[in-house]
């Protein structure tokens, strides 16, 4: 396992603080979510289900309203100017773009015409979107194959490519990842978070990502925060938490005597709650 | 018999010609729905709307003046200027635009990602909301709407169709309604427009994206906000369009908005999210049932076009759920 | 019942004979070839997994095995008989239960109702019984409402009972999922990436649920994973396929160290 | 904490399938049911009646009919005037071919006759699905509506083609007829509507209601997991036409006494029973109640206010009132897309925090 | 107090506001001018229906509360509704030129009163201007009735049949389903068949859209005739020039030149009185509502005359309503001179003498000109069939037939 070269700079760029999310007007999920994501690095939020991960991202890229979810307090900032009045569409024009949990692909388009709807903000012309879409084919052969079929008929694996690849295509400066490995084969997924780097070294892109797969989150980020229940409950380089013997055994699925096979572990182990 | 047969295809031509004036309706709805997933019910009364602020323009009406009369006590109801058609157009296109921004700002903005059925009704709360704000605005008066469009037979076809009937008396050349004529013209321009539109644009494209995906959409920076404004915008100038030519028959007045029942069939028939099927879905249902209510209404009694319109429509649906040209319902677990 | 010898697994469980078997099944879309003449059988009681890369067709085998999906060539057969065509509702009736890829669970019931229509097939009231409400119909929804409070208890999830799904993270949903296929008491399960979207801990949990039922119920199971860990150890024999053909059979290990496989989908040999 | 369900244990799984399994709630329904029988019909005027409770318990079940289609088995319909057309010839023939029999049982005879012909419309909703199909329905509103129009048995062939509703007695008081009093017609109508919102309680909290609401949510899915589609959603037809016949039936019999087809079952009383059921809520026999209330009081209220109180002009009046009713359509929408029943959960959720905010 | 139970609102109000207009001015300038009717001021209650049967059902009910005399629904809808309702309550309901023509026998419909004509006698009336213009035979032409398939437009039929046995002409039917936007086939139709002469029985667009339709296949204006309801402003304006010459019946005059309605202007108009935008004045509907005003007021008096008394109740009503008598002195000193037919009710005849005229459409002038003298209807026809009507109705209502 290798260390990144190309580390995050000192300059924060997404600054979440203390927010508290409540949907339907009843259901309070995010009590008090504090992070930093800092320019050009890779920040991982990790946490079991519902912990509020995705429901941390969509506050940020403001797409709770149509969930009929609320930042009731709290404040989220990008480059020190606060955003949680802003659009979506706003927010993507500023360089923040997120990949949705769950695929979210527009079923009836083709898979081309889904990638290019990603660069619908983009304005340096087709030549330029037209080689990014070239480079997203190369990322995805398997999206080449298939880039005629309307989405939705295509397999779940495919439509995570389809959602990733799209987002890509807008060129942003940050990109929120919300699950990005799920329902893709290993090989893919050790795939996709060589792209995150790639993208991360080269151009300079953030990413904050949520992932269950603790592993090669950290593997791959910078940075990571875990939720539990709506709160931040630790933080660190990743490099560090990695090593924390709490996320092991809970997060990384290893004891003292390694990895453990799924078949022996033969009776249920309580997650140990750090606050709540 | 011969005459039997030209009489088929006098009755076939002028449901080809009803069918293009369905399609103006229907048109409008298409692109609403192709756009957002709103199925708008406040079509037909948009057209309404749009055809009594055109004559209200054009013959310098005082809007609101029956309330301004009523709370002032005053006498006002016209400024005393009429305005020329093509001006009073442009205006009213003006309004329309007004209006698509506001039932954005009001209305949808706000049930972003709610299921297309709320979404529905929200519309025909906006058509409640509309019907109340056009009468209250204009009066619900009949007025009439002239701007400058033939109306009428054509004589030249009447006179050189007679041949025809070699003689026959009973023939007498066929009945093509200018005013139909026009509309077939406009509806070809619009459409041919409206297709290479939706098709070949970066706007036409977000537009679809945004009807499968609401969310989707705001997550990849298209703006509903934009999108919406623009086609409730052109929808409003196909009202604008349907209103003129179905004013230009009836006058302006309420019944208008009922228009929007002859456009549900010819939707259905071609399919919600096609252009192109709205148009071929008008020409089939136009055609259908007026050769149904000539051949066969006779023996049940006439006045079968309104449901044998959505009868035959069912009939299509059945073979193609999702109409000749709509979108295939994307089923898939 | 089968037609052919059960084994015996490394850790000492009898497998039995053939449930399932699929004789050479192609599946094409249009121009698209999902399936491509594959042939498998899943024995009663074992854990038969279903691996490959995205777009292999898998998911549409399972759609094939639940009757959504008709193929173009090739038969099905179920228990020593070859199955007539058949509406997917029908072969539910069969005692055939699955989970979906992308979960789909009905949003606007709660969790208790969702695992109340996994029951459907052992509740047989009339409607005007139910609309009454005595006799059959109440008995009949007591009693159902036990077994699945069984399996609510099982899988720990008394807490969101009354919760409407929709609101569920999404973890949660794939257990409810489980749930409301576990309730039908099916003979074959059919766990379409049981896992995905979960981290170590909740697998190991959703690992143990799997176990618990193939032991206790003695259910077959048929499952899609992409997590290798998890399939490696849960799994008695491994189906492998590629671009719609199957390229390996087999046990994990043989399926770990065949090349095909290793060149296809798994990169790396993977411990 | 005023409402609590804290505290409140279920020791059977009978109890907790209670349809209020809330102590509160029941008392609360019970004391709703003691006042509609017995303290209303002592107090009620003809105005009352004819202005707010009759359509009120008509429409309501009406609404609840259309909710158990559209809202829990999810299939859109517009043909719901058509329905009550049927239901109210059903009726009217029935009356009429055999005046010794109760008019109670033509009425729900009627609501029978009407499952039939909904069932029939219903087998397209096999293939056509969403605003497909609720477009497909209006070819049931239209032809059925053309249908009444034309035949002449269907209005015993009287010139003008309305059917008027001869006077009929139950336990030798008149319900339907111009001698009726204002409280006998009320308790018949009341004693549908809770016959009828019993029922479909019934029906949707059991299994037949969770096969529909699954075939909503997700048919593809149900379908897999054992719902057999043709029998959930014909049902679903025939039990919603059913309570619409009915409906159909007191709207015609009890209510006006005398209808033209095309306009008392157009396409207008589609729309409205189908407004009822969005904004009173989808998948909610309360709702039902609320939605309807909400319809047949909102109006009446405003012209009350703008006429009678504030003196208005009545055609200022009408126009402000199409204002205000569309306006309140979709500020409901806005405010809670689930109808009014579920801003009651959402209240009583609130409640039950209360003092604490969450 | 009066009622009036108005629309000013949905598909028909273009033409529900000039009648309510003109209903609701007479009343006030009787208010203005006499001090209401024998010393009683008139409070006239209007309410809004919508031409919307259960809106009607509400404001009877709500207005049935403060006391209101007589009804003027102007919707046949509605009416049939209040048949059993009013003649159970005991208020008379005056149908004028609308609603349920066999109520024209008082010996079963008590309470109903349909004069000074109805739907019947418009036909028989239609067919007898035709006679006029024809020299007394229309035996082998053909007639054309174009018309609202509704209860509304089905009342001719059955008439038109029995005059066709009589007369010897054919008679073609051509349904218009509501809202009639759409006409295309019947006028198409009616292109190909030529019948000499079209009658028709429309209401709100249809009207509009029929002499469209009939101008765009240049059927001969002359030819084509319209019920009462299809007579108005409204229904010719949106056709411009080329609807000139179109025929429609009419039981009152048209026009503005009558005394009384300078008394109008000075009294309701400049006093800013006038109901609505006052706009309507002079026009047919509103004639027509101005008309109905003028006979419930005469009822009203009469009741009075009767009764002794100037504070009459809904029962007394009806019998002036019973006893009332036109005639043209009484409506010359009424500043109303040669305004509608001479007529007198009476128990047996609830539907006066079933006179109309034929007005025509001058669309230069923009004005309607009555061209005949007021005819009556073909009495010998009708009455069997008013007596057969009203017969089958009392026999499925249980009504013994009789004057009280
Ligand atoms: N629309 C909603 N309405 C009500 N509650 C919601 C809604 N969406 C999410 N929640 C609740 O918010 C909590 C956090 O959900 P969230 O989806 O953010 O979790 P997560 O960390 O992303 O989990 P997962 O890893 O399973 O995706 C959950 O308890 C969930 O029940
Ligand atoms: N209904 C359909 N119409 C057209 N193509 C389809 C359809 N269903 C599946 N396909 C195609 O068949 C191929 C196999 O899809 P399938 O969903 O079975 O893959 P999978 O093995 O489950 O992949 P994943 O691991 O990504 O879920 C894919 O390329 C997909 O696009
Ligand atoms: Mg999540
Ligand atoms: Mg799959």
């Amino acid at each position: 396992m290798q260390m990144l070269d190309a580390g995050p700079t000192d300059e924060t760029l997404l600054e979440v603080s203390n927010i508290e999310v409540i949907y339907n007007h009843v259901i309070l999920v995010l009590k008090g979510v504090s992070l930093k994501v800092p320019k050009g690095g890779i920040t991982a939020l990790l946490g079991g289900n519902g912990a509020g991960k995705t429901t941390t991202l969509k506050a940020i890229s403001n797409l709770l309203h149509s969930e009929r979810g609320e930042v009731t307090k709290g404040n989220i900032s990008y480059r020190g100017n606060r955003v949680q009045d802003l659009s979506p569409a706003e927010l993507v024009d500023r360089g923040v773009i997120q990949v949705m949990e769950g695929r979210h692909c527009f079923e009836h388009l083709t898979v081309e015409e889904n990638l290019m709807t990603g660069a619908y903000t983009r304005k340096d012309g087709k030549g330029a979107v037209d080689a990014d879409l070239d480079m997203v084919y190369q990322y995805f052969p398997r999206l080449k194959e298939r880039r005629r079929s309307q989405a939705g008929y295509t397999s779940g694996g495919e439509q995570q490519m389809v959602a990733i690849g799209r987002a890509i295509m807008s060129r942003p400066e940050t990109i929120l990842l919300d699950e990005p490995s799920m329902g893709l084969a290993p090989q893919l997924v050790e795939e996709i978070f060589n792209i995150v780097k790639n993208l991360n070294e080269q151009e300079g892109t953030t990413f904050l990502l949520a992932e269950q797969n603790t592993n090669v989150a950290l593997r791959f980020a910078h940075y990571g925060y875990i939720l539990e229940s709506g709160r931040v409950v630790m933080d660190g380089p990743a490099a560090e938490l990695r090593e924390n013997p709490d996320v092991k055994e809970f997060y990384l699925g290893m004891s003292d005597e390694g990895r453990k096979s799924f078949r022996d572990v033969r009776s249920y182990r309580r997650r140990k709650r750090w606050l709540s | 018999m011969p005459t039997q047969l030209l009489f088929g295809a006098e009755v076939f031509l002028n449901g080809l010609m009803a069918g293009v004036l369905y399609a103006l309706v229907a048109l409008g709805f298409v692109l609403i729905y192709k756009a957002s997933g709103i199925f708008n019910y406040a079509q037909g009364v948009m057209a309404l709307f749009a055809a009594l602020t055109l004559v209200g323009i054009m013959d310098g009406q005082v809007p609101f003046s029956h309330l301004i009369n009523a709370m002032l006590g005053t006498d006002v109801h016209h400024f005393g200027w009429h305005v020329n058609a093509l001006i009073s157009i442009i205006l009213t296109m003006g309004v329309m635009i007004v209006l698509a921004y506001c039932v954005q700002q009001f209305v949808f903005r706000h049930l972003v990602g709610q299921e297309p059925i709320i979404l529905f009704m929200a519309t025909i709360g906006l058509a409640y909301f509309m019907e109340g704000f056009g009468d209250l605005m204009w009066g619900s008066d009949i007025k009439k709407l002239d701007v400058g469009l033939p109306q009428g037979g054509s004589f030249w076809i009447e006179e050189n169709s007679q041949w025809l009937g070699f003689g026959n008396e009973e023939f007498y050349g066929f009945f093509l309604d200018q005013l139909d004529i026009v509309a077939t013209g406009i509806a070809a321009i619009l459409v041919i427009v409206l297709v290479l539109f939706s098709q070949y644009t970066k706007q036409g494209r977000a537009m679809r994206a945004v009807a499968d995906d609401h969310q989707a959409a705001l997550s990849v920076g298209i703006s509903l906000n934009f999108i919406w404004v623009m086609v409730w915008s052109v929808a409003g100038f196909v009202a604008l369009v349907a209103g003129i030519m179905w004013g230009a028959k009836s006058g302006v007045q309420f019944s208008l908005s009922l228009i929007a029942l002859k456009a549900l069939p010819v939707l259905m028939l071609g399919g919600f999210t096609s252009i192109p099927g709205a148009i071929v879905g008008g020409l089939i249902i136009g055609v259908g049932e007026k050769m149904f209510e000539f051949i066969v209404g006779p023996m049940v009694g006439g006045a079968t076009e309104n449901w044998f319109a959505y009868v035959l429509a069912l009939l299509f649906l059945v073979f193609r759920p999702q109409g000749l040209f709509g979108e295939k319902i994307i089923e898939r677990v | 019942m089968s037609n052919e010898e059960g084994y015996v697994t490394a850790d000492g469980r009898k497998i039995g004979g053939t449930l399932m078997e699929m004789k050479n099944i192609t599946l094409r879309f249009g121009g698209v070839k999902a399936i491509t003449d594959i042939s498998f059988d899943i024995k009663e009681g074992e854990i038969r997994a279903i691996i490959g890369p995205n777009g292999a067709g898998k998911s549409s085998m399972l759609n094939v095995i639940s009757g959504f999906y008709v193929p173009q060539e090739g038969e099905v057969w179920f228990k020593g008989a070859k199955r007539p065509p058949m509406k997917p509702y029908q072969v539910a009736q069969q005692g055939i239960a699955r989970t979906f890829q992308n979960i789909a669970l009905f949003e606007g019931m709660s969790v208790l109702d969702n695992v109340m229509t996994g029951r459907l097939n052992h509740m047989n009231a009339g409607m005007f019984q139910q609309a009454i409400w005595k006799g059959k119909a109440e008995r009949e929804e007591v009693e159902n409402r036990e077994v699945v409070e069984k399996v609510i208890d099982f899988l720990e999830i008394q807490s969101i009972r009354k919760t409407p799904v929709a609101r569920l993270p999404y973890g949660l949903k794939k257990r409810v999922e489980l749930a409301r296929a576990l309730a039908a008491e099916p003979m074959l399960l059919l766990l379409d990436e049981p896992m995905a979207g979960m981290n170590v801990e909740e697998k190991e949990d959703m690992s143990r649920f799997i176990l618990d039922v193939n032991d206790e119920f003695g259910t077959t199971i048929a499952l899609i994973e992409h997590d290798m860990g998890v399939v490696m150890d849960l799994s008695d024999r491994v189906v492998v396929m590629d671009y719609g053909k199957k390229i390996g059979d087999g046990t994990p290990d043989e399926v770990r160290n065949n090349q095909d496989v290793i060149d296809a989908y798994l990169g790396v040999a993977h411990d | 904490m005023f409402y609590r369900e804290a505290g409140d244990f279920k020791t059977s799984y009978v109890d907790d399938n209670q349809t209020f399994p809330i102590k509160f709630d029941r008392y609360r329904y019970y004391f709703v049911l003691f006042f509609a029988f017995l303290i209303v019909p002592v107090v009620i005027n003809d105005y009352w009646v004819n202005a707010v409770f009759m359509p009120f318990l008509i429409y309501s079940i009406a609404a609840i009919g259309l909710n158990i289609l559209v809202g829990y088995c999810g299939q859109v319909s517009l043909g719901t005037g058509g329905f009550m057309a049927v239901g109210a010839y059903a009726c009217y023939k029935l009356m009429t071919s055999f005046p010794e029999v109760s008019i109670f049982f033509h009425v729900l005879l009627a609501g029978g006759v009407t499952a039939l012909v909904g069932v029939a419309f219903g087998l397209p909703s096999l293939r056509i699905k969403g605003f497909y199909l609720a477009v497909a329905t209006l070819a049931a509103q239209f032809f059925l509506v053309w249908l009444f129009n034309k035949v002449p048995w269907f209005y015993n062939h009287s010139a003008s083609g309305q059917i008027s509703a001869p006077e009929r007695t139950v336990f030798g008081i008149a319900v339907t007829g111009p001698h009726t009093s204002a409280w006998a017609t009320y308790l018949f109508c009341l004693v549908f509507v809770t016959i009828c919102a019993l029922l479909a309680r019934n029906l949707t909290r059991g299994m037949q209601g969770r096969k529909w609401m699954a075939i909503r949510d997700m048919d593809i899915a149900a379908e897999i997991i054992g719902v057999d589609p043709l029998k959930s959603k014909l049902s679903a037809f025939a039990v919603s036409s059913f309570f619409i016949g009915v409906s159909g039936a007191l709207f015609f019999s009890v209510y006006l006494g005398a209808v033209e087809v095309g306009e008392a079952f157009g396409i207008n009383k589609s729309f409205l029973i189908l407004f009822m059921v969005i904004i009173g809520g989808l998948g909610s026999i309360f709702g039902s109640f609320a939605g309807a209330a909400f319809l047949v009081l909102l109006p009446v209220l405003l012209k009350n206010v703008l006429v009678g109180m504030l003196g208005w002009p009545t055609d200022l009046a009408a126009h402000l009132e199409f204002m205000i009713v569309g306006a309140m359509i979709i500020i409901f929408l806005i405010a809670e897309p689930h109808g009014l029943a579920q801003l009651w959960r959402v209240a009583k959720e609130k409640l039950r925090l209360w003092p604490f905010p969450h | 107090t009066f009622s009036s139970l108005s629309y000013r609102t949905g598909p028909y109000a273009a033409n529900g506001i000039p009648f309510a207009d003109g209903y609701a001015d007479y009343f006030t300038l009787l208010n203005e001018r006499d001090g209401g009717i024998g010393g009683e001021k008139i409070n006239l209650v209007e309410c809004e229906t919508g031409y919307n049967t259960e809106k009607g059902v509400e404001c009877y009910e709500s207005t049935k509360g403060s006391g209101a005399l007589v009804y003027q629904p102007l919707s046949t809808g509605i009416t049939y509704q209040l048949i059993p309702k009013a003649t159970a309550d005991g208020i008379p309901v005056h149908s004028m030129g609308y609603g349920r023509t066999s109520a024209k026998n008082g010996k079963v419909f008590s309470n109903i009163f349909n004069y000074p004509a109805n739907y019947w006698d418009g036909a028989s009336v239609a067919i007898k201007h035709l006679l006029d213009i024809n020299g007394g035979d229309i035996s082998g032409k053909k007639i054309a009735l174009v018309y609202h398939n509704s209860a509304y437009g089905k009342e001719p039929i059955r008439t038109l049949e029995e005059l066709s046995k009589k007369h010897g002409y054919d008679l073609s039917l051509l349904p218009v389903d509501h809202p009639g936007q759409e006409q295309k086939s019947q006028w198409l139709q009616i292109r190909r068949e030529r019948p000499d002469y079209v009658i028709m029985w429309g209401w709100g667009v249809m009207n509009q859209v029929a002499i469209q339709e009939a101008v765009n296949i240049r059927f001969p204006m002359e030819n084509f005739i319209g019920i009462w309801w299809s007579g108005s402003e409204n229904d010719v304006k949106p056709a411009g020039e080329a609807a000139d010459g179109y025929k429609a019946l009419t039981f009152h005059n048209v026009g503005s030149d009558y005394p009384l309605y300078e008394d109008i202007q000075d009294y309701v108009v400049d006093a800013g009185l006038a109901a609505g935008a006052g706009d309507q004045i002079g026009t047919v509907l509103y004639n027509r509502g101005l008309y109905a005003a003028m006979l419930a007021a005469e009822a009203a008096k009469t009741a009075q005359k009767i009764h002794g008394t100037s504070a009459i109740t809904p029962a007394m009503m009806r019998d002036g309503m019973e006893n009332l008598e036109m005639t043209e002195g009484k409506m010359t000193a009424l500043g109303l001179p040669n305004f509608g037919p001479s007529f007198k009710v009476s128990c047996e005849n609830h539907g006066g003498d079933g006179f109309g005229a034929v007005t025509q459409w001058d669309a230069k002038a923009g004005e309607w000109k009555m061209i005949t003298d007021y005819m009556q209807s073909d009495q010998d026809v009708l009455a069997p069939l008013v007596a057969a009507d009203s017969e089958a109705y009392a026999k499925e209502n249980n009504i013994t037939p009789g004057c009280n």
